[in-house]
């Protein structure tokens, strides 16, 4: 009895050792710091995303600090970085927003990677707290949402990253695409508009759906044979790639595969997919020194250089994944660029500095359209920078910017 | 006393090859003290089972007071006014004594279930009034000093004394008792024996079954002697326990 | 009298609560914490009549999206989207009652468990209405002026936290005089023995349904009370993982009572995991969960609302209900 | 060969058993009748180890075997043939011989037991492929028996064989118990009917709620009175 | 008619069902409870096959063995450790802890394995042509293995002292035990073997998909719904729900798309209706 009744105040104290943690918190330094919160699945499945962008993000603060700052109006300003863990779903998006607004009391959120930017939103709104994300179709910026600005048109560069692929591959006369019921609803409109534009060009489009959480494509593989697919277009996650690129070899396709995303670990896609089965998967790789039609500016494409090397020096192995260039780093980058702009901490100031304003950013210098530009209303531009995988390497592939804003 | 107030048609329960009862003809008078015996496994319990809608598929009949229930659920049949003591004691064992003889009282309560959620004065005066019912029942079977212990917790006499108040709680027209006296000791067993000819006195109609047949004959003015699944006797104690075919029953065939 | 004194005293503090902090990111936890603590409660009850579901957070998708769409699409007001919910959830769970109610026990877990696949699968397949996993953006409720009071559900959350302490309220009202009068009495008979409850006249499957429907009806106004406050509802807002959390959060807070125990549980649970999420390593909140829950049950059957009585050594009267095995009865 | 000494068994605080001693010689047919509850199957329990006693001792050829698991028991020889059959209902009536052989190591030797069974009882030859859910009455004792057999006992404790029984079918199992312990295997049988127990065995027991009233060769058993009294009630 | 590779898609999802499903029934017919933390345990499986046979480089079928034994004692522990002591006390304690058990495990596995996806390589790579129809061996091989681990479940269930043992302890424990059957040793049995299945049919599939945290609970739902289907207690009645499953799933996937997962559970819904008990369980009530 006494053995139990000491187990149970031995778990009870370590409970609330527990709750006690969080409330331990370093004090507040003293020079001026600019809080920047970020978002990105820190557990769950997606994860691996938000373990590989978080150190390149605070490599990249670390490295402005040291060069001084940030210079805001007659203020310089330091950069703190909050992470919190939005688990990739809307309900730890906006926990993940409410820890970093209301507890850490951040005045910006980039990066988010995750799903449901309205919930996310609704947090950051009404707190003026200035959110830099990738695009939802609920998601209203100039509307609802005024204080956010989509860092990321994932969607509507949908049609153009096809058009992309499709330039890489000359030959291609039957695009695939293969989205899980997840995603399908978003893409629809741009699916129908890219088959739309590749039925000019003499090239069709047959589409499929998935199940979210299967890993065995093969019957859907199976039907895309049927129809004479040569490149299928997906912008499921990198495993679920690989798996169709590995059951895809398994059947003795040979088509290429193309995903929407970043890939994540060229190295793991190609031991997962199988190293013959990976070769020639092409991916998003939004690398700024790989660019060769768009121009970066040479601050910003020297800052990539060193966030490349410290990340080394830091870590002790390259930095392999470029999705933070499409993210978290590019969003920051926008941030700054629009900060030192306005010259101001002001939230309205900031926003009516974005609207229209052009900035150098990692992936060139962009302009925020203030109207209706992409189908959209408050966008940053974004170039389909495309890789091929070699080897064990990516290798530059294609390119198509979005150039023409007016 | 113009119809029987229970009627068994050619009850037949078969258990796949097994035939626990067959064609088991009863007619029960208002008011009558039946005791039911026979070897184990004569069918007794079967018997018992379809009655109270234990088991709700098997051939032929029961009339109730000339209604149909074959076939109903056992809450609807105790609804009609039967009810059912258990072989193996079957109790509430988690809640307290008391509280068992006033779970019992569902059937009679005078409000609704709207009146007791919203606590109203009725309910209220009902509820003290059931506590006071459930006291006064537990005095007869001498458990009035047990209503705060936990049912699970009884010594195995008393559990039977309080599964008989339990039946006695839903205000029964015919109750089933299924050994009420197995396993119990020599006084509580004098308490049961008077205390069912207590409620014989009172017109409640009785169905005992019971193998200490020397309490039945005591109690029961008529037996119905079950032997494989067949009624082998049904008549007075005297003609039933010297009946041959009961007795060859009970201890066997004799030689020759 | 005594009896009376600790449950006012714990009103007061929790209508006091906002002039303690009205930091936001407390408040939400807490306001969090108070819709699973309804649904909690309605899975105690429904545990309390000797069936367990593993699919409860289904019915507060049911509810989420009944108010979202008849918000979005009618132009109800949230109030009103609250009672449709309800409803929607306490029709689904009257018909899914009758149904699988038959089956007992394990089964029982098991099917309620495959339902709330099934809810999610529908709800990211059927897109004309639902919009498939892109999910739906209600509105919180709108602003509010009484005289000269303004409340404004969008610029802070304590009218959100009066919400959710009245509905708590309602809720814990509901369940514990359910607990309280003569249902309760009948539910405890028929989790206690099945068998004498329905040979002493009580119509089993009738009373299972009624509180499975009024556990529907409260947790849909959970779900849909948690989608207008974080203004999204998606097909995995509430899924398995939430149903498993909700029989977590009742065991880990004790089901002896149908209130405390709930309430206790999900402030535990969510709210004290919700905010620990920050400070612990990737893996270690379901490690933690995971071993407070084989804790509890190993060494605490009675749930936290027991660890009183456990240290003071007085007798405990609780523990978990038993749930049948199966139903054994003959043909 | 099998001895009790002042055994007492609770149940939930209820003596079903009040202190029974009883013997069972090498080769003995012993048979404890009484009517039903009167602690006759707890008994048994008791011996196979089913159940502890909470009071006495139990000795097998000089071996003291309560507090033993109930394999061990088994593994000494003692098997019981429970009340109502329990033939395994899914198991064929070949996998219900076989686990009455679960202990048994020597194939030769389960070979030969099955030989036996099947000359005891052929109606279970032809049943080898059937379920046992499948059998009527009568033959589910005769694999009850057959399976006890199996194990190879040296005793068998037999409850109430005739449960259920037409008395042409009891007749038959009776029989077939006379051979088996002809053959050299001790018998505890426990019989409500008396007649037929008494009739076969050669020392019997009478018990009434948990006590032992009478004992003595079953000759003087079948003469006494008692036995109908205790019975019927009379 | 659905192509070849239709066909053996199916073939290879009714396998994994099957072997995952077969354990529950198993583990449930002897104890009566649904171990929730199959599907993780399932998962850790895969770890073990990952790191043993992609980073230790140990044979792959050698691997498979150490997988299935190391799964399988892990269930004893948890047998005898949790589920046991807890029996007497109803079905809700051990059911509660095998659902603890998912966190337990899911956040082990992140914590000490890392939550990135993790590939295991073929383990016989390649592919076979019969004709027009093109098949990787690695498939072939995991539908022979698990043909076979079934076949072998079926030979020591029906054909030996053990699984006789498991059937008798399973129908009625009290004669059983009458007969020498040691019922804590038959339930560990059955708890290893159960177990074990899960840790093949992980060895099975790791190499044929990814391994993370998270894979355990598709499996588990899958296996539920077999289960549901078959009837819950019947082996068989798990191979023909996992079966069904199986197929339906990869036919209905070619014919209708996505609707083909409620389809499943349509299905579901259907023998629930019709036959509360499954196809293959006992009746009751």
């Amino acid at each position: 009895m006494k053995k139990k009744l000491m187990t149970i105040s031995v778990a009870v104290l370590a409970l609330a050792v527990f709750l006690m943690l969080p409330a331990c918190r370093p004090p507040e330094p003293e020079v001026a710091t600019l809080k920047v919160g970020c978002i990105m699945p820190f557990s769950g499945p997606a994860s691996p995303w938000g373990d590989a962008i978080k150190p390149q993000m605070e490599v990249y603060a670390e490295l402005i600090n040291e060069d001084g700052g940030i210079k805001i109006g007659n203020e310089t300003y330091q950069v703190e970085m909050f992470f919190a863990d939005g688990e990739y779903s809307p309900e730890g998006g906006s926990r993940a927003a409410k820890e970093l607004v209301y507890d850490k009391k951040v005045s910006f959120i980039v990066g988010y990677y995750g799903d449901g930017f309205p919930a996310t939103a609704a947090v950051t709104n009404p707190e003026k707290v200035i959110f830099i994300s990738k695009e939802h179709p609920d998601f209203d910026p100039l509307g609802k949402h005024p204080y956010t600005v989509i860092g990321t048109p994932v969607i509507e560069f949908v049609d153009t990253q096809i058009l992309a692929f499709v330039e890489a591959y000359p030959g291609t006369t039957m695009v695939g695409d293969l989205e899980s019921t997840l995603v399908e609803p978003m893409l629809e409109k741009e699916i129908a508009q890219a088959k739309a534009e590749l039925e000019e060009r003499g090239i069709g489009l047959f589409s499929q759906t998935h199940p979210v959480g299967i890993t065995d494509f093969t019957t859907y593989l199976v039907k895309f044979d049927e129809e004479g697919v040569d490149l299928i277009y997906t912008w499921a996650a990198t495993g679920y790639v690989a798996m169709m690129a590995k059951q895809s070899a398994e059947q003795g396709y040979d088509w290429h595969l193309c995903q929407a995303g970043t890939m994540l670990d060229p190295y793991e896609f190609a031991e997962m997919a199988g190293y013959e089965a990976a070769q020639g998967t092409m991916s998003d790789w939004p690398c700024p020194w790989a660019l060769k039609k768009v121009e970066v500016s040479p601050e910003l494409l020297e800052m990539a250089g060193r966030i490349a090397d410290r990340y080394q020096e830091k870590y002790g192995e390259p930095m392999r994944y470029m999705g933070g260039f499409g993210y978290g780093l590019q969003h920051m980058s926008q941030l700054f660029a629009g900060l030192e702009k306005a010259g101001t901490l002001d939230p309205d100031q900031i926003m009516d500095t974005f609207k229209g304003g052009t900035f150098d950013t990692f992936l060139g210098e962009y302009t925020l359209s203030g109207e209706k530009t992409y189908g959209s209303l408050l966008v940053f531009g974004y170039p389909n920078c495309l890789s091929k995988l070699e080897g064990y390497e990516e290798v530059y592939a294609s390119e198509h910017p979005i150039l023409e804003i007016p | 006393m113009a119809m029987p107030i229970l009627e068994l048609r050619k009850l037949t329960k078969r258990f796949g090859n097994l035939i626990a009862l067959r064609e088991f003809d009863l007619d029960i008078n208002q008011g009558e003290l039946i005791g039911v015996i026979g070897p184990n496994g004569s069918g007794k319990t079967t018997l018992f089972n379809l009655i109270s809608g234990y088991y709700r598929r098997f051939e032929g009949e029961i009339i109730y007071r000339g209604k149909r229930i074959s076939g109903l659920r056992s809450d609807q049949i105790a609804r009609k006014g039967i009810a059912r003591v258990f072989q193996s004691y079957v109790l509430y064992e988690d809640a307290t004594v008391l509280e068992n003889i006033t779970r019992c009282f569902y059937l009679i309560c005078k409000t609704n279930s709207w009146q007791s959620f919203f606590n109203t004065s009725r309910y209220c005066k009902e509820e003290v009034t059931q506590r006071a019912e459930a006291e006064e029942l537990l005095q007869p079977v001498g458990l009035a000093e047990f209503r705060d212990s936990l049912a699970g917790k009884l010594p195995y006499g008393y559990c039977r004394l309080l599964a008989l108040a339990m039946a006695l709680a839903t205000n029964p027209t015919l109750l089933l008792l299924d050994e009420p006296m197995a396993g119990i000791s020599h006084e509580e067993k004098g308490l049961v024996i008077n205390l069912i000819k207590k409620l014989g006195d009172q017109g409640i109609t009785i169905m005992l079954v019971e193998h200490d047949v020397k309490a039945v004959v005591d109690i029961c003015p008529r037996l119905v002697v079950l032997d494989f699944g067949r009624k082998i006797a049904d008549g007075s104690p005297e003609e039933v326990t010297t009946d041959r075919k009961v007795i060859e029953a009970y201890l066997g065939v004799e030689e020759g | 009298m005594k009896k009376v004194i600790p449950p006012v005293v714990g009103l007061i503090l929790v209508l006091c609560f906002p002039l303690i902090t009205t930091d936001p990111f407390i408040l939400s936890l807490v306001i969090e914490a108070g819709v699973w603590a309804i649904a909690v409660m309605g899975f105690v009850a429904i545990l309390r009549t000797g069936e367990f579901s593993l699919g409860q957070a289904a019915f507060m998708a049911i509810g989420g999206y009944a108010s979202a769409l008849v918000t979005i699409n009618l132009g109800i007001p949230f109030w009103f989207g609250l009672v449709v919910a309800g409803i929607a959830a306490a029709l689904v769970a009257l018909a899914l009652g009758v149904v699988v109610l038959r089956l007992g026990g394990i089964y029982f877990a098991i099917v309620t468990l495959v339902f709330g696949e099934i809810v999610r699968i529908v709800a990211s397949n059927w897109q004309s209405l639902t919009r498939g996993a892109t999910g739906l953006t209600p509105s919180a409720p709108s602003t509010i002026h009484i005289g000269n009071i303004t409340i404004d559900f969008i610029a802070s959350k304590v009218p959100f936290y009066y919400v959710m302490v009245v509905l708590v309220l309602i809720a814990a009202v509901v369940f514990w005089r359910a607990d309280r009068s003569r249902l309760g009495r009948i539910f405890r008979s028929i989790a206690s023995n099945e068998l004498l409850a329905e040979h002493m006249g009580i119509h089993l499957m009738k009373y299972k349904v009624i509180i499975f429907a009024i556990a529907g009806f409260f947790t849909g106004i959970a779900g849909a009370f948690f989608c207008h406050f974080t203004l999204f509802m998606g097909p995995t807002t509430f899924d398995v993982w939430d149903s498993i959390m909700i029989l977590i959060m009742g065991i880990v807070g004790g089901t002896s009572s149908v209130v405390l125990g709930p309430i206790i549980g999900a402030l535990v649970l969510s709210a004290g995991g919700g905010y620990l999420t920050s400070a612990l390593m990737v893996g270690m909140k379901p490690l933690i969960y995971g071993i407070i829950v084989i804790v509890v049950v190993v060494l605490l059957p009675g749930g936290l609302v027991d660890l009183g009585r456990y240290i003071s050594r007085a007798p405990r009267i609780s523990s978990m209900p038993a749930v049948r095995r199966h139903k054994k009865r003959g043909d | 060969m099998l001895l009790l000494k002042s055994i007492r068994v609770h149940y939930n605080k209820r003596e079903a058993v009040k202190g029974i001693s009883l013997e069972v010689g090498e080769g003995d047919f012993v048979v404890v009748i009484g009517p039903n509850g009167a602690g006759k199957t707890s008994v048994l329990n008791v011996i196979s180890g089913v159940i502890n006693p909470s009071e006495g001792e139990v000795w097998f050829r000089s071996e003291r075997i309560d507090r033993l698991a109930p394999e061990k028991i088994a593994a000494r020889g003692i098997i019981h043939v429970p009340e109502g059959r329990r033939i395994f209902p899914k198991l064929t009536v070949m996998e219900n011989l076989q686990m009455g052989a679960y202990l048994q190591k020597d194939k030769t030797k389960v070979e030969r037991e099955l030989e036996r069974i099947f000359h005891l009882f052929p109606i279970l030859k032809e049943r080898t492929r059937q379920r046992g859910e499948s059998l009527s009455g009568g033959e589910q004792q005769m694999l009850a028996i057959g399976r006890g057999l199996m194990a190879g006992p040296a005793l068998l404790l037999i409850d109430e064989p005739s449960l259920g029984l037409s008395p042409l079918v009891t007749q038959h199992v009776a029989e077939q118990m006379t051979v088996i312990n002809r053959e050299g295997i001790a018998i505890l049988l426990v019989e409500q009917n008396a007649r037929m127990g008494l009739k076969l065995a050669n020392r019997g027991y009478v018990l009434t709620n948990g006590d032992l009233v009478l004992e003595g060769t079953t000759a003087e058993l079948v003469k006494n009175e008692e036995i109908r009294k205790a019975y019927l009630g009379l | 008619m659905p192509p070849v590779a239709v066909w053996m898609d199916g073939l290879l999802l009714s396998s994994i069902y099957i072997l995952i499903a077969s354990g529950l029934v198993l583990v449930f017919s002897i104890m009566g409870i649904v171990n929730f933390a199959h599907g993780q345990l399932y998962m850790l499986g895969a770890f073990l096959i990952y790191y043993m046979f992609a980073r230790a480089g140990i044979n792959y079928f050698v691997s498979l063995i150490i997988t299935a034994v190391a799964i399988g004692l892990l269930g004893i522990a948890i047998e005898r450790g949790l589920l046991r002591p807890l029996a007497p006390n109803g079905l809700l304690p051990p059911v509660v802890v095998t659902l603890g058990l998912i966190f337990l495990f899911e956040g082990i596995a992140t914590l000490f394995f890392g939550p990135a996806k993790k590939a295991v390589p073929s383990a016989v790579p390649g592919v076979s042509s019969i004709g027009a129809l093109t098949v990787s061996n690695e498939k072939l091989v995991v539908v022979a293995i698990a043909v076979a681990v079934m076949i072998g479940l079926y030979f020591l269930v029906s054909h030996t002292r053990m699984g006789l043992a498991m059937r008798a302890s399973a129908q009625d424990p009290y004669t059983a035990s009458l007969y020498g059957v040691r019922r804590g040793r038959t339930l560990s049995q059955t708890m290893f073997i159960g177990c074990a299945l899960a840790g093949i049919a992980a060895s099975l599939m790791a190499p044929l998909y990814f391994v993370d945290p998270w894979i355990g609970l598709t499996p588990l739902i899958m296996a539920l719904l077999a289960i549901v289907i078959g009837g819950l207690g019947s082996v068989l009645g798990a191979v023909v729900g996992g079966a069904l499953l199986g197929f339906s799933g990869t036919f209905l996937i070619y014919y209708l798309g996505p609707w083909s997962e409620l389809t499943a559970f349509l299905i579901v819904i259907a023998v629930l209706l019709l036959r509360p008990e499954g196809i293959f369980g006992r009746p009751r009530a």
